[in-house]
């Protein structure tokens, strides 16, 4: 393929209609072929190999690390906003009724991603000392199984395996009390550098075309839903539910303020000193603005 | 006084295409005490089969086997048996090989050494008791087959072609120590081989064979092996006598042999 | 009852018990016999029978929620389902045949490379003494933990999956090759120089032929090891192949499919050692049967 | 210069050259004589050398960035930050040490049931029969398609990675100690038998020992895939273990850590091979000193 | 006119230990058409060194090998080999065993076929030539590199206990047929064995060998091997001058061996 987009499965997000109805090779011209990812770290490996030129939908923290480790990767724009799809859920049966019983405790939860990160503020917001818990790096999808096992108690995680461990627990803090702490969580589109700064017209024709699929999804909710859904391969219950709490900022919102404007860098930043802290990271960079490249998106418009 | 008695035996195998391969047919023969008996025949004439069902490996599709009266059903420390090789347990020393039957009976570790020493003296391995087993050549490999059965003492020793893959000098010196055991302890031997000469030379006794169905041609009473020891066995060998009787087993044998 | 008659029923009789000889009967000493335990292979529809009854009776009895425990009338629903519609845009068959094609490409290579590799370590010092440590160092890296380089340094093509199943058969192929060179009896070779063999005739008609069963051997270990590490390969950014199936499924939870995918990979496994097998009684007839 | 001296620096020479015994300067046929490589081990020295400074060189030229391609300085300078400052949580020595100790439960436990299952299908068509299609069909399955099912049905602590080693083991073991009551010769039964030995005796004093040089093959092997299997138990929800070292680090891109375990685990997988074969030695003197 | 010349020959091993290992001193003597030399001697004494030597498959410490005054090099089709086993290609039938030499040289298929056939022939083998090498039986094989050794007409043949492996009567039947070939081909031959009976009737000069070193202790001329054919081989091997002869061999022979 002239063009490979890697992004996330299970996870369904407008730009499957578009990737469906075939704009992405209209408007870029060429062939675009869309690989499915584990993880956002497996994306960034394979953007380093060259492989992989755009990924859709990476998490920010494997894209903070990958940038630290000094990977040459560009944010672009941000994919998804999605602070009800990734949480933490407390197992019924765990005897956790306050953050306080969680000592002692198992927590599954993958490492270096937005689940992580998140539950690591949490935790800190919480007074919940992490070293009292046992902290356990799994796939959301084997946390679910361990749920229902009773293996751990508390589970972090994104859709749809989160519906799962919902099934059998309760949410730890609902999404809205940590969007109340600032606690934003997002996946952002990332580029491979060199590729954009050859190509920045196909990055921007690329843009364009996610934003042409979330205005058709806002037009034809209930058509989009079953394209989605089967391009996602989950079901359309699912696809309902998970994208009824999905944001998609459209083009000038990205370019507010509130996102690539500042709040972006701000939040990285912010993402690596806790990593940092956490001895994840050797050492975070000390301005991540060099990274945010919020210039094809506006000129995305001018297509 | 000991007896080997073998009854009417008979033993149909089922051969590769399902028809029936006749490998002995009606074999009658009695030893004793004193007796050194040896089986010469061609290549597929039963002898084998012969041994294994007196060594109670095989039971016959008729007739039946005595040691002194008890019937023969299956093998037993009353029969010790002396293969061509690979019946040495490799990752034992000389003198565990030779304590085996000992010690599966239960005897006394203190005993056993006695009497291992004894044995691999007379069979003239003094020195090797706790050599391993794989460090010794052919011939001496053989000594330690031969005194590990005597350790049980048995009434009757079944060998099959115990000397057939030494090479020609040693082979006459194991003769020698074959017929020396055999006057020394007094115990009925059996012994299959593929040389006419030694047929000859070892046996006080000696059965031909011939196959198709396999059956006794002849049975030769010799006086070579109590001779053996006093005289030179490259006399007796020399000797007119020996080469007469050679001529007529070589006789007997040539006209059976038809294969390559 | 015509005579074919009986022999039939006969046969199948010695099938059942496991094909006694007359023969057997006529032994005494069994117990510590190898060739007492032939045949015997109707007791293997037995097990495989009362393995399938008691899974579906504790499926039936609902113990344990299907999630874990998928009944067999499901997986194999799961297969008809999966070879008619497909996985994610490709039939049962295709992702099979994805995953042959990279296994048969990868050990192809580790053959076409490891041959000459290992007859020259059998053949010469100085190839031998280059090679080894750098052999016996990567031999025993579990190649799971490969995928992290090979997917930087490979990227997400079939490369990186056909360099893991490479590597993974390389390494077996010089070692019995190798082995093979060092099998071949001095005689042999002596012999065929005697004949005014060259060296080249000797290494193409004596060392190479000779050194075939050794290397057949290998070719099958390596074959059974591809496949074992079909799964790692297809961790490597796939979309497609039966190992990636497997991945994938499990990321839905959907154990059935797993079940099926593992139960598959079993089967498909079991019959490349056996075509492996034949091959091998045709190929080299002669394996096993030389005097030293 | 002392005589001793003298032959210090020859036998140096000779290593040099690979040992060349008298013999070799007398022969005329070193081609296709397996004799003829033996010795070379100071090649290996320079291969090591030279990789190691072709990996400093490509480093040094920046051709590609660290991030693909980390220094051997840079390896080495993780490997002494880790061993003394640990990786989340655990020092090195430990990571080792829990991968280890996982390595050797599941290998245990595969020969505490492997080796009877084994003989006992050597020795009885019935177990034989029963057992041998279940081993056959779950043998060539993949380990890793295993995970999935494995995190479902033994949760998350050490039992799901003990499992899915001991399955690795269990069938290599099963296979030889079986091929090794097959390898007995009949005349060593027959022997034991006629020198009185009851069933047991023979079990124990004959088949059992007699198996031993196959079965401790097949622990060589089995040791082998357990190690190669460890990156793959370590998936299963792992806070530890030099396995989940080299996954852990490739999520944060550390390819300098993953290089390093790599290394690390084709190190100490060679170091266990070595001691086994040392053990082999010591246990089996008689190995293939047999007469048939 | 083949001629093979063997002159002051000494061979030294580097032993295991790094004493050096004198395996054969000062050998000379030299072979012409018609002659079947022997070799007998103790394990150990240097038979196989000297035919490696000869065949060219080890160069000797000192002294030199010439075949029709060209020195000895390294192995050669002018020098034909029979081991005792273990050289015959098992993944060829007979006929391409047999047609392996000329098949080296580039000899067309057609010229090939029609020299199998009449080799297999002459060595007994006359229905064998797509039969694969491992359905024969150990004599069978022996004929085979017989016949392998003869495609490629060489002027001596070196056979190294060529009889060794097999049993006692096929053994005989082999021995006539070597004594035939050397008589219908008039090669040279050189014919290593241990057993003593064989060497005094295949020999027309028999060598025996004693060790430490390694060195030709008697020459015997004798007139067994031209006899051989026209008369019976076992009245050859009865008669007094044979007896005569292998006592003479014995007494050299037991006086020398001191080994178990
Ligand atoms: N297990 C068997 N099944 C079928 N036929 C057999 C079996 N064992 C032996 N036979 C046949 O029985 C006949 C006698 O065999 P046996 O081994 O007793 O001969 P032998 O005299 O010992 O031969 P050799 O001198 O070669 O050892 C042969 O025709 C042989 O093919
Ligand atoms: N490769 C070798 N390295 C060192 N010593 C050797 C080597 N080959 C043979 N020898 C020694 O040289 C001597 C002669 O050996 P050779 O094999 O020629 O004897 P042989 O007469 O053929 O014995 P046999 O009858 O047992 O075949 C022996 O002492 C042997 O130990
Ligand atoms: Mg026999
Ligand atoms: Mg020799």
């Amino acid at each position: 393929a002239d063009l490979t987009v890697a992004y996330f499965p299970g996870w369904p997000t407008t730009h499957q209609l578009g990737q469906d109805k075939g704009w992405f090779e209209q408007e870029l011209g060429m062939e675009v072929d869309f690989r499915e990812f584990d993880t956002g770290a497996a994306m960034a490996a394979a953007m380093l190999s060259g492989d992989v030129q755009i990924a859709y939908s990476m998490g920010v923290i494997p894209f903070t690390i990958a940038v630290t480790q000094g990977a040459p990767l560009d944010l672009v724009g941000i994919a998804v906003t999605y602070s009800e799809n990734d949480n933490c859920v407390v197992r019924d049966g765990s005897g956790v009724d306050t953050p306080a019983d969680l000592a002692g405790k198992v927590v599954g939860v993958p490492f270096g991603t937005v689940s992580h990160y998140k539950m690591l503020k949490t935790f800190e917001k919480l007074d919940v000392d992490l070293s009292s818990v046992r902290v356990v790096d799994m796939a959301p999808p084997d946390v679910a199984a361990a749920m229902t096992r009773g293996d751990v108690d508390m589970g972090c995680g994104w859709e749809p395996a989160l519906s799962r461990m919902l099934e059998n627990g309760r949410l730890l803090v609902s999404a809205q009390e940590q969007e109340s702490w600032g606690l934003k969580v997002f996946d952002i589109i990332a580029v491979n550098r060199e590729y954009a700064a050859e190509h920045p017209d196909r990055i921007s024709a690329f843009l364009s075309v996610v934003d042409k699929s979330t205005d058709y999804v806002a037009a034809n909710p209930e058509e989009s839903l079953s394209t989605i859904s089967r391009q996602a391969g989950i079901s359309e219950d699912q696809t309902r539910s998970i994208m009824a709490k999905f944001g998609f900022p459209k083009r000038d919102e990205q370019l507010s303020d509130a996102w690539m404007g500042r709040d972006v860098e701000t939040f990285i930043k912010g993402v690596a000193d806790v990593m940092q802290a956490n001895g994840e990271l050797p050492k975070a960079l000390d301005d991540y603005a060099a990274f945010i490249k919020p210039e094809f998106y506006a000129n995305s418009a001018a297509r | 006084m000991s007896e080997l008695r073998v009854q009417g035996v008979t033993m149909t195998y089922e051969g590769a295409d399902g028809q029936p391969v006749r490998a002995l047919e009606n074999i009658n023969f009695s030893m004793n005490q004193d007796d050194i008996v040896t089986v010469l025949g061609p290549s597929g004439c039963g002898k084998s089969t012969l041994l294994n069902i007196v060594a109670g490996f095989l039971s016959p599709t008729a007739g039946r086997v005595f040691v002194d009266e008890r019937e023969i059903t299956g093998p037993g420390p009353d029969r010790g048996m002396v293969f061509q090789h690979g019946a040495l347990f490799e990752w034992l020393t000389v003198g565990e090989n030779v304590s085996f039957g000992p010690r599966m009976a239960g005897v006394d570790a203190a005993t056993r050494l006695a009497s291992v020493d004894e044995l691999l003296q007379l069979v003239g391995l003094g020195g090797f008791r706790d050599t391993p087993i794989y460090n010794l050549s052919g011939g001496m490999q053989q000594r330690v087959a031969l005194a590990r059965c005597l350790a049980n003492n048995p009434d009757v020793i079944l060998m099959d072609e115990p000397l057939g893959a030494l090479d020609a000098l040693t082979r006459e010196k194991m003769q020698t120590l074959v017929l020396k055991l055999w006057q020394e302890t007094r115990k009925m031997v059996f012994l299959i081989t593929h040389s006419v000469e030694e047929a000859i030379f070892l046996g006080s006794r000696l059965l031909v064979m011939a196959p198709r169905p396999g059956h006794v041609v002849k049975e030769f009473q010799l006086p070579f092996a109590a001779a053996g020891l006093s005289a030179d066995p490259r006399e007796i060998k020399s000797s007119r006598e020996f080469i007469a009787v050679r001529e007529e087993v070589l006789e007997m044998i040539w006209s059976m042999e038809e294969q390559h | 009852m015509s005579q074919s008659n009986v022999r039939k029923t006969r046969s199948w009789l010695l099938f059942w018990r496991g094909n006694d000889s007359g023969l057997a009967k006529c032994k005494t000493v069994t117990f510590g016999d190898p060739a007492a335990v032939e045949g015997g292979a109707a007791y293997g529809v037995l097990s495989v029978l009362t393995v399938g009854i008691v899974w579906q009776l504790v499926a039936m009895a609902q113990i344990v929620p299907p999630l874990f425990w998928p009944s067999p009338g499901a997986v194999f629903d799961k297969f008809v389902q999966i070879a008619t519609e497909g996985y994610k845009g490709f039939t049962l068959f295709e992702h099979l045949g994805i995953s042959l094609y990279r296994v048969l490409a990868g050990f192809g290579l580790g053959c076409l490379f490891g041959i000459p590799v290992g007859l020259g370590m059998g053949l010469n010092k100085f190839i031998k003494g280059w090679m080894d440590p750098l052999i016996e160092f990567y031999r025993p890296v579990p190649p799971l933990a490969y995928v992290p380089l090979v997917i930087i340094w490979m990227g997400i093509g079939d490369g990186g999956k056909v360099l893991l199943l490479f590597l993974a058969t390389f390494s077996i192929i010089v070692i019995s090759a190798r082995a093979g060179v060092a099998s071949v009896a001095i005689q042999k070779i002596h012999a065929a120089y005697s004949l005014g063999a060259s060296r080249w005739q000797v290494l193409r008609h004596v060392i190479l032929v000779n050194a075939m069963p050794e290397i057949f051997t290998g070719m099958r270990v390596a074959m059974g090891v591809c496949w074992g590490t079909l799964v790692a390969a297809e961790m490597v950014a796939a979309t497609s192949g039966v190992g990636w199936m497997v991945l994938n499924a499990s990321r839905y939870l959907n154990t059935d499919i797993v079940l099926m995918g593992v139960i598959l990979m079993g089967v498909v496994g079991f019959l490349i050692d056996m075509c492996m097998r034949k091959l091998e009684q045709k190929l080299i007839p002669w394996k096993g049967k030389g005097r030293g």
